[in-house]
């Protein structure tokens, strides 16, 4: 087990002159170069539709790239057999903007469903009549401020408290790769940095964050990328952010 | 071998079929002295298919439908019996009472009813009649359906669905006897020619001697025995006699200009 | 000018890709009027009218014997077991091959592409299977199989099962299709099995339709029985089919009450089960 | 935040699960259902010279112009039947959602349940009576029963459809008709595409067997050539057969995932 | 027309005593008292789960009070006939946390959607075949920057294009009184603003909007209410909104 999720393990990411061309033409991702080491915590910003949820739908391998390469630890995730890209996918965990969940499904079910690919099968197919493991989600589910939620149907839940749901499935998943595109959006100040430090407390893990919130990005995130039409505008470290890039940065969303 | 399978073309309704041969196969039972098991079928083809896989071991066929199996089988089944009636045999055009037609020159454009696809009496030889009287049932009828038995096709002509139909002699006479209601809305306008049909057919490979035995029982019922009587009335049979293959070589050649065999 | 405002900027892109729809539709309609020979003057007529309403009178009232109630009563449970059996066959195929060609659990859409046309081509394989299972009419299935294995409740089972289940099957997949994808979707990017994404994703979204489709074909296996009746297979369609040849209004009534009662329970079946599943 | 903190094992879902296999196994209890007549010898040697006789179509020009106007009369008719049953099942089914008045509702219910458990083959017999013997009295019985189809098709799936959706529309004063255009068909228009040409391909078959008793088309030539034991010619119509449902399935897909540039 | 209008005119929002239970016995609002003037530009704020958006939803119409009184104009919209209620909901905009729009409607559509209450119903029904109106629904999406995407799907939308769509066609409406529920949780900080403005833009709306984040709130919104627990924590000018409050608003959530 522990061999297998070796191999698997994700150390540092590399995108090469990656270009996303959508089906309709359109170039979400344009000609970009990134490097993410290994347990280094990112933090990306752009005005809406600047390509931010793209660029993490690459990284987490949703998206295939129209051209240029994408490398997990110096290999071709879209060369992999079907087996090897399963697995190294259990060790990517994607926040969305707006969770995915069957809204009639329980919240518990809904979080143990960050561990299929790990979980044996019959474990899996079991926890559909019991779930197999109550004090994980229950534990997790408590540092999100939710723990009375556990036994409740996803369809009685608030925005805030569906996106925190979405949350404890990666936490619970616990992968090597955290990916999470505006994890906060429909959260109150106090509860953001509660998450935000819930999302990078492991010291162990590789951490790349969409955000809205210039400020929250540049508190808790040592490096920032700045995305503009597809395109790299700026990749620094916190500090070296100025008012006027910000500015740069978002103004095509009042030219454009 | 202890059980003798015997089904019939089901050229009137399975339960009709099945009341009509329940007597019969009791007193085969007692003549062979063998258990007799009726299967009834709704499909014709069923009944060629079965002889010819041995699924059944004795048939009542129709004239047709005999050639069929004598031609899937390459002349491995045997006819052995028929009724007197079966020498001369005929079919009857039927129009609904009111209607102005004729002869049948008159039904060319109308919508025409044939009892089953397989039968003789029902289509193959009135199809070959029409086309002696130079109407081409494919072209020169308006619709042709077909209503899969003799007592089914009066009715579709008796409701209106059909503007003409043709059904076996027997049957219709059945009818009149027991004044069907249906029989009463439609009337007959033409008769064709006399031809063979039904006969009792076993499959080729059962026991000469069954056969032997089958055949005498068959032919020691009489008409003015009170025992027998009931029994042979049912069947619409006066006397059972003989038969052989080559009776049935005119309808062979009747089905290949009609064109439904190759 | 009101309608199409002409100002470049303002067209709507696509008004002639759908006006361009609706000629194609009408120039492939009209002539199929023409050989359908769709006559709606036909049903308003008087001697049609008066045929029909002495056809209709025939039926009433519904044939109430007890002998008759009897046989129809042991052919309903022939039907029902007959439809029953079938179902099941027709699932043991129906889920394997529609979980194989449904799209939206498909791995190697979102996956590696190696192995992409391995998956690919089975799954047009598994198409052309169910192409073949289901483009086959249940009736001619069920000559086939009369003829050999002979007559009975077996052909018909069979029939129902393998033409059923190629429906099934294409159903099943469309559902699947037609809910939120994405659901699905994000648990297989976390590494989950196909089957399991089924299980956690799909299944929740679409269970009620599933579950309510698979009744209601259940339904159509207790009507198919009518078809079946036509090859012998026996049962309530066996019946109805003598008496509709009979022209017996009475008889055939009562059975259409019985198709009407199964319908009905069938309805309720699947309301309850769509209750419980939400 | 009060809820039912509480772990269920989901005693329902084996409950269920034992009385659906119960009930399974009491069918083919009932109807001696046994597997190994199906495999005896003679049935496989005689399935196999059975099918083998198929294997040579008549590929004859007369014969494939007969089956080419066959088939063409077997689409108009499936094809009128269908459309004709989707817009009426169109409109019926939004008489059954759940915020229609009881009364409507019940009688909606009542004519849809009853439209499809009278089978198409009586609906043809009396259609036949109606309008005469040949295809219109097809398409007619193909529309009514296919209308109490596709209405409860379509009703379940207006009931699966997110209602925020409409809700969010009804809430700012559009009327519950124009709110079903705008909000839920677009929802569901797909499945509705889906059912519907599922559906005709259904029809397709069923023209087939109408064919039987006289409606014309492939059936017609099916059941005749069938009768007469003419494999060869009966395998050229399942061919024609096999391959207009190729063709339906291929527009289902193509219809499904084109954008279909609808407000849909 | 204009008659018809006036007859549905919404002046002034009073809730009394309001509570609302949901169907699992969750009291999502409790004992509320609340009075919203003409005109009024009120933002209300408070941690996830606090009931903010249950609180829209009454003041929209969509949940009925389980007791208490909502009164508009002072008269209970539940009691009113049901063409009323209908003329009543035209004036009323509701913008969503996430916008209920039908994926594969085009924006031009979803924006329409907006006046169907208003057009007559012929002119609605030829929108489907093609829009009545291409300038309004153009026109409002300039002013969210979004006008390219007039013709295209919404599933081929990113996150905070969508949630202007959504705005666009409360925009599109032009309703009396503007409801909107998080309306920049999916935007960028720059085009936030923009938005906030447009919303505020006609003097002559009542507005309320539910915001996470307090600065924007505190900026653009002269009146505060803050939610905790479906109660009352304070109803201010925002000139009085005090640090202090707002730690106490948010502190439940850090310990509950
Ligand atoms: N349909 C429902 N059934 C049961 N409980 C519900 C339902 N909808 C909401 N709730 C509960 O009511 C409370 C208030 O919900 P509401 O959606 O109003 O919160 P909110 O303030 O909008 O939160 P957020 O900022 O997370 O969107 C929450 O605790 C939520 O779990
Ligand atoms: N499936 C799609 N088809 C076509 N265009 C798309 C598709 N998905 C996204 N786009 C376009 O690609 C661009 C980038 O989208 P993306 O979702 O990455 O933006 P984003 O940075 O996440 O924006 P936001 O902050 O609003 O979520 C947008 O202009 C969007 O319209
Ligand atoms: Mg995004
Ligand atoms: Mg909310």
């Amino acid at each position: 087990m522990s061999n297998r999720l070796q191999s698997s393990s994700v150390t540092h990411l590399d995108l090469k002159k990656v270009t996303l061309i959508q089906q309709n033409g359109h170039p979400s991702i344009n000609q970009l170069d990134l490097r993410v080491n290994h347990f280094e915590r990112v933090a990306i910003i752009g005005s809406s539709g600047s390509g931010k949820t793209t660029l993490l739908s690459i990284l987490g391998t949703a998206l295939k790239p129209s051209s240029g390469e994408y490398l997990v630890n110096t290999k071709n995730p879209w060369s992999l057999s079907r087996e090897k890209l399963r697995q190294l996918r259990t060790q990517i965990g994607f926040i969305y903007q707006a969770p995915p969940l069957p809204l009639k499904q329980r919240v518990i079910t809904s979080v143990l469903a960050g561990k299929l690919g790990k979980w044996p099968i019959w474990k899996s197919m079991l926890s559909l009549l019991y779930p197999m493991d109550i004090a994980g989600p229950q534990n997790i589910l408590e540092k999100l401020k939710l723990s009375e939620a556990l036994f409740v149907r996803c369809d009685t839940l608030s925005g805030g408290e569906l996106q925190r749901v979405g949350i404890a499935r990666v936490l619970y998943q616990d992968p090597e790769l955290i990916l999470a595109d505006e994890p906060i959006s429909a959260l109150d100040p106090v509860l953001s940095e509660l998450i935000i430090e819930q999302i990078l407390h492991h010291q162990q893990k590789t951490i790349v964050v969409s955000l809205h919130d210039v400020e929250v990005a540049l508190k808790w995130f040592p490096r920032i990328i700045g995305l503009k039409e597809g395109q790299l505008q700026f990749d620094l470290p916190a500090e070296e952010v100025t008012e006027e890039m910000l500015a740069a940065l978002y103004s095509s969303a009042t030219v454009a | 071998q202890k059980v003798l399978k015997v089904s019939a073309i089901p050229d009137e309704s399975p339960t009709e079929l099945q009341r009509k041969f329940t007597p019969l196969g009791e007193y085969l039972e007692k003549e062979i002295g063998m258990k007799v098991e009726f299967t009834p079928v709704t499909d014709y083809a069923a009944v060629v298919e079965s002889l010819a896989t041995g699924k059944i071991d004795m048939a009542w066929l129709g004239g047709f439908t005999f050639v069929q199996a004598k031609i899937r089988t390459a002349s491995r089944v045997i006819p052995i019996i028929q009724r007197a009636e079966d020498e001369h045999f005929t079919s009857k055009f039927i129009v609904p009472q009111a209607s102005t037609a004729k002869s049948l020159e008159d039904l060319k454009g109308k919508t025409f009813v044939f009892g089953s696809p397989s039968s003789t009496s029902g289509h193959l030889m009135p199809r070959f009649y029409l086309m002696q009287a130079g109407i081409n049932a494919d072209d020169d009828f308006k619709t042709i359906a077909f209503s899969g038995a003799h007592d089914a096709t009066v009715a579709f002509v008796a409701s209106g669905r059909a503007e003409a139909g043709v059904l076996n002699a027997s049957v219709w006479d059945k009818l009149v006897e027991t004044a069907n209601p249906n029989a009463a809305k439609v009337k007959v306008i033409s008769t064709t020619p006399p031809y063979f049909d039904y006969n009792w057919t076993v499959r080729g490979d059962l026991d000469p001697a069954l056969v032997k035995k089958i055949t005498t029982a068959f032919l020691k019922l009489d008409s003015k025995n009170p025992a027998d009587k009931g029994l042979m009335d049912l069947q619409r049979a006066s006397k059972f006699i003989t038969t052989k293959a080559s009776n049935y070589d005119s309808i062979e050649r009747a089905a290949k200009s009609a064109g439904l065999v190759k | 000018m009101f309608f199409f405002p002409t100002q470049a900027k303002f067209k709507d892109p696509d008004a002639l890709h759908r006006l361009s729809y609706l000629v194609v539709a009408v120039i492939i309609l009209w002539p199929m009027l023409k050989v359908a020979q769709v006559n709606p003057a036909l049903l308003f007529d008087a001697n049609n009218l008066k045929v029909m309403g002495d056809f209709l009178k025939q039926f009433f009232p519904p044939k109430f014997e007890h002998d008759f109630l009897a046989i129809v009563f042991r052919a309903t449970l022939d039907t029902l077991a007959m439809a029953s059996a079938g179902i099941f066959i027709s699932l043991a195929i129906a889920i394997p091959l529609g979980l194989v060609i449904s799209q939206s659990m498909s791995i190697s859409r979102i996956g590696p592409g190696k192995g992409y046309r391995i998956s690919q081509s089975l799954r047009y394989f598994a198409r052309l299977v169910i192409l073949f299972l289901r483009g086959i009419p249940e009736i001619v299935w069920a000559l086939l199989f009369v003829r050999i294995w002979g007559l009975g409740p077996m052909a018909g089972v069979l029939a129902i099962g393998i033409s059923y289940g190629g429906m099934l099957a294409k159903v099943y997949s469309e559902i699947l299709e037609s809910s939120n994808t994405k659901v699905p979707k994000a648990l297989l990017l976390s590494g989950s099995s196909r089957q399991l994404a089924f299980l956690y994703g799909s299944l929740p979204l679409a269970s009620q339709e599933l579950a309510s489709y698979t009744v209601y074909r259940w339904e159509c296996a207790v009507r198919a029985s009518v078809v079946m009746g036509f090859v012998g297979a026996g049962g309530l369609g066996q019946l109805m089919d003598q008496s509709m040849k009979m022209l017996n209004g009475g008889e055939v009534s009562t059975i259409l009450l019985v198709f009407l009662l199964l319908v009905l329970m069938a309805d309720w079946i699947s309301l309850v089960i769509r209750k419980q599943l939400s | 935040m009060n809820r039912s903190p509480q772990p269920q094992f989901c005693f329902k879902c084996v409950a269920i699960f034992l009385v659906i296999i119960l009930f399974f196994g009491l069918s083919f209890w009932w109807i001696e259902f046994n597997l190994r007549t199906l495999f005896t010898e003679s049935a496989v040697s005689s399935a196999v010279t059975f099918i083998q006789r198929f294997f040579t179509p008549d590929l004859s020009y007369k014969f494939i112009l007969k089956i080419y106007d066959g088939a063409i009369q077997t689409i108009a008719v499936s094809l009128l039947g269908t459309l004709l049953a989707a817009i009426i099942a169109f409109f019926l089914a939004l008489g059954v959602k759940p915020a229609s008045p009881l009364f409507i509702r019940g009688v909606i219910r009542f004519l849809l349940n009853f439209l499809r458990s009278v089978p198409e083959l009586v609906w043809a017999s009396l259609m036949v009576l109606a309008v005469g013997l040949g295809p219109f009295a097809g398409v007619l019985a193909i529309a009514l029963h296919t209308t109490g189809v596709l209405g409860r098709l379509f009703a379940e799936t207006l009931e699966n459809a997110s209602p925020e959706v409409t809700n969010a529309l009804l809430r700012n004063g559009t009327s519950s008709f124009l709110a079903y255009l705008f909000g839920t068909l677009p929802q569901v228009s797909s499945q509705f595409i889906s059912y519907i040409l599922y559906r005709w391909e259904m029809n397709i078959r069923m023209a087939t067997i109408l064919g039987f008793v006289g409606a014309g088309g492939l059936g017609q030539i099916l059941y005749y050539e069938l009768s007469l034991l003419h494999e060869s010619r009966a395998s050229t119509v399942i061919i024609a057969m096999l391959i207009l449902v190729v063709a339906v399935d291929l527009l289902s897909s193509r219809l499904r995932k084109s954008n279909m540039p609808a407000n849909c």
